[in-house]
């Protein structure tokens, strides 16, 4: 009674040209990076001569995988996912196999899956690099740690980062976690709220504070700023939003992870397009997803300080000098 | 000539999708006259005046109004009270989370720089409610009233905008008799003044009493119009019904049989008091009887009825027997299955479901009697409401009209027929005819004695004296919860019962 | 029987198991047929086999919850909770799965129960607590989320179990599809038969023949068509079967039993249908176990096409449940709307999404026009009604 | 007027410009300070000045959005749309603010119309066009969160102005609060005094001079006792001031102006509110224009308190604002409901996240009391009042 599927199977319907096409199936564009992430990777499909549709799916597991079907039934020829969750996109992968097209897994990584490719920072890569950038800071004292969305695992491995770092300090005795949240669905007003609640719980005697991303660290700041703190405690964020990097300049927040979005995106579709060309591709190394050892290529995450923003975000092009210091007087703006 | 007309309504037309509700009535009402309008339901008497109060735009009709020989064109119902055109709608229409007074100035409240005067309007409110003779204070909130007290505020509701026009559309329908005399009264007092009143009344005594001229309208016109002093109430009842109704309320002797009900010392506390509203009642009805049950609005009848019926959420206490075994009533299912229907009194509101159909209606309280393992046979369904249709003389475009678009008295046979699909042992009604066209109430009176003579056990609450006279074999007198008096068919008097039911000597 | 009566059993005709498919649904096969037409004229493959048994199989879960979200709705009552069940049953059923290794047939049998027992207790609150279902059901929405967080330890729990995952994904056969088609149509023609038969018994008038013959025509030729359609690509998916089949259950449920009929005269005026001696408490209690029944079924379905459980499953469905009922033409206010009516809201719905996200239409456009088109539908719908009755 | 009805003039005395704060409203009270009390127990910090004043702040939005909402729902409406709105007018203004370098004055006139015509928009459909208002605010709910992806392009938008930021997060002077305080007791006196000549005047019976006297010194002691407590920590903080401001302004429209009193008809009967000659629709775009422009000042509050707009900003609050109404003693039957009942509503659920998260609960125990919290209030309550009555 039951068929898997694969013995009726037809073929996926070709367009008649044999012009390349990118399938790109995207969890979000709520967040000012996954915007950039798109007009990037777009960018660079097209300036290598193929063409690319975009889907996403707002953050809902059933929809990404019902868009993921609506790429494969158009006949695309390779497919880049970012996943919403990294379980439940295993059956995309699936159903890509099926029809023979290849999925590359991007930025987030698809789990228990023979995905074919892996793009991508790695995420508790970045929660250990936003704990270190606040230890070195704040080598003692009382931490806060501000986590992003409860139900975003990505929230969770964040969350596993920075732990690799702090626990240890922890035990020996250095620092002390006082106040350990999430912020649901990663609003910065949860974030505010579980600041203000934070800072009245410990009288203001609080050194630190790790926060997951820049919309959470933005709440952060807020409630800082309220007690006259702000700048005076370190705050981690991640994305090199620009509001963040504003902050960075005028001394709130210490650090954002720069994800070289540009790098990744370009990459991607460098693979992608090779890909559906039949090309050999170059990886650097493997990374276990549950099911098997998936080629990867990973690109280094960047702390980025008042320092080196110079030379990380603005050199990219991902941010405009000007707009980053646009808070800053003129004289005070760094020489390019 | 023309200007002793305070209104004229001429050939006037309203058509509902697939209803002809009007069809050229003309109407003139004099100053200072009080004018019945008869007919029997769904005559279009209510829609006459919804036409004259703006509810109906001008447009939505055709024909021409004129108020004092002006023609008007009233785009809404705050233009027809300009005009000086209050209306007293049949259906209540109070918002019951609100307060007495506030009702009674909705809409107009007195306010300065658009600040509402609370102690004018609740001031004003007391002197509206005195004249009506409602011992309430304004701030009491609608829905702590009865049915009667409600019907008394919007008659002052109506009075407070001092038109010159008054509407009526079945004022008494809820009220006990001292009520209405109160009414008259007023009525008569505003007669004096030079107050146009507009009375719709199915009841003909009060027709006969008050009015200075009756129009009556059959099936969407105007039949005639009479003076009172030149006809009588046989002539209009048969130009509403266009045929002869010799009598009126067709009693039969009839011998009752075995008790099939009995109540013993039976009590009922009062649902959010800690008081009895009924007290050591102690009744029997036979097979194949009808015992009336009279009494003043509030005396209690309708929570003993509801008690019985296993509806009302005060306690109970005392026994209940029927055909020799005790039964312990605690919800409408048990009573059901004890073999008890009740008519309630508020159709609309407790009887039906209005947005369903006449059949839906019809077959709600017997659905198992037509279903196997709890499906509906439709085609069951669908002879059974024929029958009651056809039984009834039911009024109704088909069997799929939802209840809603019936006519009062149509509506009521709906109710009727649900409970008798139920075959009860006893049938009790709660005020069965309020609001009931004489044809209709003749028709339900043949329906009562048809049931008695086949063994049902009927227990009617009325508060219509002649009704409870003319069918009772047994009458039941309450007063304050307790059964004052019996009286057989032979002795009761609309004297003695009106003397128990006040406990006057 | 006189000549009016005769006429008004005519349109009684209408009523088929789907009960009276009123006026807005009308409205809303138009609108849905327009929708298909636009996106197949502006898109290639939206109206290919293939997208449109992805579309299918996409509005499974919406149209799953709908079906018992009507029934709530009629009742006056709403359940705000839909959502959360399917994250918490799924959490189950995976747990279950994964981390227990049962059998699917266990896992199927205890999801269900957990659904019903979740339904339960919302009921009695709402029923015998007398507790407003909003309050109740808004409760039970962060309840269960909070559990689903607390019992899967926020992670994502994949499903391994190919039997489960079939569940979601798994295609009849050919053959099967016809054998059904055969059988639908079989039924089809039977129950026409009897019923023209059963009423000639009561003496009823019955449609002319050749009309009634037509109608079994008609439809058996959509179903082919349905059949034929979906076996051109890999044969009926599962999940659309599933909401085949429930449609029929709680269609037959709405209009043929006593239960049904009950619904609806609570939802119409519940003080008259407690004085027809209607158990109102058994009833609304009831409808809620209906719901965190097909909540876990809807779960079920979830899980297997994602093959996995996540902690935000689910979420904002109770919404898309909702408004699939209401472009369907059930009213907020209670007693009236039909099964049919909501599926064919949560087909309306399934296609502005899935033809938007074909073009690759920008994400806040899509946002944009799926808000415009839900008023506009209603909009539309209200507005020929009114122009009907004056 | 004989005794009863002076008796029952008595009762009236409870109606103060808040309306007569009825038995739930009184439950909730209760609830709060059983709140209060608890986490106060458990926790040092949670009934200090400083995270009171917090506390206040952080129900403010929630608040501010519940008085309008009050309003829709007692009137028989819903408005699903309000978060929306808040994040839609949110990124106006920063958008006007930063993009624009518009000076706050500008801003905030701006941002208030871009909700007052949102408000009539919706509100036309609902009153004029007689589209249910779920499904004009669930649209709604859609369209403004797409058309503020659309606007920001999906950017988060700081705010630089330290004006426009002072809106949400400045603290009055503490001499400004005394002067407040003194004010606000000096019109209670004056109101009180009022009251009773008035009385007097039309021959009312008016409660002993000794009781009215108890009453005003009771509520000043409150109203000193509130702005000492701010003024021990930073002052009052801009956002409570127009919360209290917004709940004065709406309770008295609600309760003293024909405005008020005519949607409290149309919610309790509205057949009978057309028969008395109201004008339903206008009244009713009304409401939403109301809840429009009060989502406009939510977003201004909670923009300047983030000093950012981001396109999250007020998901999910059209629910907790409608959950803070219900909790308040609003029925969803439409009829009945009052402003302040609505705050009460806002300060249990604000408390309830605030105490939880002071002890560091975790998430998903928060998400299951806090559900739990909701229905065992309203549960409790309909538990006391049916004894009451029984
Ligand atoms: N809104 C409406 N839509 C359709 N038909 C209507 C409507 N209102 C009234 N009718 C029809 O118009 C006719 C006249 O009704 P109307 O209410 O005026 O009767 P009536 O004389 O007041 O009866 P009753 O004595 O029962 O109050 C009836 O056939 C009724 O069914
Ligand atoms: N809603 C209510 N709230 C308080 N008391 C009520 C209410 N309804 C009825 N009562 C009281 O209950 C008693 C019986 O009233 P009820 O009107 O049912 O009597 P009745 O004899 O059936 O009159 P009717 O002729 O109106 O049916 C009276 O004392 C009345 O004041
Ligand atoms: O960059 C972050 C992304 O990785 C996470 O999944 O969602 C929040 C973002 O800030
Ligand atoms: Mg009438
Ligand atoms: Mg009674």
């Amino acid at each position: 009674v039951v068929s898997s599927g694969n013995d009726t199977a037809s073929k996926p319907e070709k367009k008649k040209d044999d012009k390349i096409v990118i399938g790109f199936s995207m969890d979000t564009l709520k967040e000012e990076r996954w915007q950039r992430d798109k007009e990037l990777f777009e960018a660079k499909v097209k300036e290598l001569g193929a063409e690319v549709k975009t889907l996403a799916a707002n953050g809902d597991d059933a929809a990404q995988l019902s868009q993921a079907e609506q790429l494969i039934s158009e006949g695309v020829d390779v497919l880049v996912v970012v996943p919403h969750n990294a379980e439940a996109s295993a059956a995309i992968v699936e159903k890509a196999h099926k029809e023979g097209i290849k999925v590359i897994s991007y930025d987030r990584l698809i789990k228990n899956a023979e995905v074919d490719y892996y793009v991508s920072f790695d995420n508790v890569r970045v929660g250990e690099m936003q704990a270190k950038a606040i230890v070195e800071k704040a080598p003692k004292g009382n931490y806060v740690y501000i986590g992003g969305a409860d139900t975003d695992n990505n929230a969770h491995l964040f969350r596993q980062g920075a732990m690799n770092v702090l626990k240890p300090l922890e035990q020996k005795g250095d620092i002390k976690i006082v106040y350990d949240q999430f912020s649901k669905d990663w609003k910065p007003e949860e974030a505010l709220k579980n600041m203000e609640n934070a800072l009245t719980a410990n009288n203001n005697n609080i050194q630190a504070v790790v926060a997951a991303n820049d919309g959470t660290a933005g709440g952060v700041i807020q409630a800082l700023a309220a007690q006259g703190l702000a700048g005076k405690v370190p705050v981690s964020g991640q994305d090199a939003e620009l509001a963040a990097l504003q902050r960075i300049v005028e001394g709130t927040q210490t650090m954002t992870v720069y994800k070289p979005i540009k790098a990744i995106a370009t990459k991607a579709a460098e693979m992608a397009v090779a890909l559906a060309k039949g090309e050999k591709i170059e990886t650097n190394q493997t990374v276990s997803n549950g099911k098997i050892d998936v080629p990867s290529v990973l690109l280094d995450p960047i702390a980025v300080t008042k320092d080196n923003i110079l030379d990380t975000v603005i050199k990219d092009g991902y941010q405009k000098l000007e707009e980053v210091y646009k808070n800053v007087p003129k004289d005070q703006w760094p020489k390019q | 000539m023309k200007r002793m007309y305070a209104l004229e309504m001429i050939e006037i037309t309203k058509e509902f999708p697939g209803v002809k509700a009007l069809d050229r009535v003309s109407f003139k009402v004099k100053k200072g006259e009080i004018h019945a309008l008869c007919g029997e339901n769904g005559a279009g008497k209510s829609t006459l005046m919804k036409v004259l109060s703006g509810l109906y735009p001008a447009g939505t009709y055709s024909g021409e109004i004129r108020i004092d020989g002006q023609p008007v064109m009233f785009r809404n119902i705050v233009d027809a009270e300009k005009a000086g055109i209050a209306i007293i709608h049949q259906e209540l229409a109070l918002v019951k989370e609100m307060t007495v007074g506030e009702n009674i100035f909705l809409g107009r409240e007195p306010k300065k720089f658009g600040v509402i005067q609370w102690d004018e309007l609740y001031y004003e409110a007391a002197k509206w409610l005195e004249k009506v003779g409602l011992n309430i204070s304004p701030q009491t909130k609608i829905h702590s009233l009865g049915i009667g007290q409600q019907q008394l505020v919007e008659i002052a509701k109506a009075l407070a905008k001092q038109a010159q026009i008054l509407i009526l559309d079945e004022p008494t329908a809820a009220l006990t008799e001292s009520e209405v005399e109160i009414l008259m009264g007023i009525l008569e007092l505003l007669r004096k003044q030079g107050v146009a009143c507009i009375y719709i009344s199915h009841k003909m005594p009060e027709v006969f009493r008050l009015a200075d001229s009756i129009t009556v309208l059959r099936d969407g016109k105007s039949i005639a119009t009479l003076s009172r002093a030149e006809t009588n109430e046989d002539q209009v009842v048969s130009l509403m019904v266009g045929r002869e109704l010799t009598e009126r309320y067709p009693y039969v002797k009839r011998t009752p049989q075995e008790v099939v009900l009995e109540v013993k010392n039976y009590s009922v506390w009062h649902k959010d008091k800690p008081m009895k509203v009924n007290q050591n009642i102690n009744l029997t009805v036979r097979k194949g009887e009808i015992v009336g049950i009279a009494g003043l609005m509030g005396a209690g009848r309708t929570e003993f009825a509801m008690s019985l019926f296993g509806a009302y959420e005060g306690k109970a206490e005392g026994e209940v027997w029927i055909e020799g075994t005790q039964v312990h009533i605690r919800s409408v299912q048990d009573a059901i299955r004890a073999g008890i229907a009740l008519v309630t009194e508020d159709r609309k509101r407790l009887g039906l479901v209005l947005g369903m159909d006449v059949k839906t209606n019809t077959t709600l309280a017997s659905l198992e009697a037509i279903s196997k393992l709890k499906v509906i046979n439709q085609n069951e369904e669908l002879k059974w409401s024929q029958k009651y249709v056809d039984e009834l003389k039911t009024k109704t475009a088909s069997l799929e009209t939802p209840v809603g678009t019936l006519s009062g008295g149509n509506q009521q046979k709906v109710v009727l027929a649900k409970w008798l699909m139920a075959k009860p042992k006893i049938l009790i009604l709660d005020e069965p005819t309020r609001g009931i066209d004489v044809g209709a109430k003749y028709e339900i009176y043949h329906l009562m004695n048809k049931l008695a003579e086949e063994g049902v056990a009927i227990m009617m609450i009325s508060s219509e004296l002649p009704e409870i006279l003319g069918m009772s074999d047994r009458i039941l007198v309450m007063r304050e919860g307790q059964i004052v008096k019996q009286l057989t068919h032979d002795e009761a008097t609309q004297e003695n019962i009106m003397m128990a039911a006040t406990g006057g000597k | 029987m006189d000549m009016k009566a005769v006429v008004n059993e005519r349109q009684r005709e209408k009523k088929n198991i789907f009960g009276n498919i009123d006026i807005r649904a009308y409205t809303m096969i138009g609108a849905l047929v327009a929708i298909w037409i636009f996106f197949g004229l502006l898109n290639d493959t939206f109206l290919s086999a293939r997208n449109l048994s992805n579309l299918f199989t996409q509005m499974s879960v919406t149209a799953i919850l709908a079906i018992g979200m009507v029934l709530v709705i009629v009742a006056g009552h709403i359940d705000l909770s839909v959502g959360s069940i399917v994250g918490l049953t799924g959490g189950i059923a995976a747990i279950l799965s994964n981390w227990m290794g049962m059998p699917t047939s266990v896992v199927i049998a205890s999801t269900l129960a957990a659904g019903v027992l979740i339904g339960m207790i919302q009921g009695w609150l709402v029923a015998y607590r007398a507790i407003p279902a909003f309050i109740v059901t808004l409760g039970g929405m962060m309840i269960f989320r909070g559990a689903l967080m607390g019992i899967t330890k926020s992670t994502t729990i994949p499903i391994s179990d190919a039997n489960f995952i079939a569940l979601g994904s798994a295609y009849f056969t050919n053959s099967f599809g016809l054998i059904l088609a055969v059988v639908a149509i079989a039924a089809l023609v039977t129950s026409t038969l009897k019923k023209r038969k059963s009423r000639q018994q009561y003496g009823f008038s019955v449609a002319p023949l050749s009309l009634d013959m037509a109608k079994v025509i008609a439809i058996s030729a959509l179903i082919v068509l349905f059949v034929l359609t979906m076996n051109s690509y890999k044969g009926i998916p599962f999940p659309i079967i599933f909401v085949i089949g429930l449609a029929l259950i709680f269609s037959f449920i709405a209009n043929k039993t006593t239960f049904g009929r009950h619904v609806y005269a609570i939802g119409g005026n519940v003080e008259a249908a407690r004085l027809s001696g209607i158990h109102i408490q058994r009833h609304t209690m009831m409808l809620f176990v209906f719901t965190g029944l097909l909540s876990a079924i809807a779960a079920l379905v979830l899980t297997a096409r994602l093959s996995s459980a996540t902690i935000s499953a689910g979420q904002m469905y109770e919404l898309n449940a909702i408004a699939a009922c209401v472009i369907g033409g059930t009213s907020l206010m209670g007693g009236s709307g039909t099964i049919v009516g909501a599926i064919i809201g949560a087909m309306v719905m399934t296609s502005l999404d899935n033809g938007m996200s074909l073009l690759g239409m920008e994400t806040f456009w899509q946002y944009i026009v799926k808000g415009s088109i839900l008023v506009l539908a209603v909009w539309i719908d209200i507005a020929s009604r009114k122009k009907q009755t004056h």
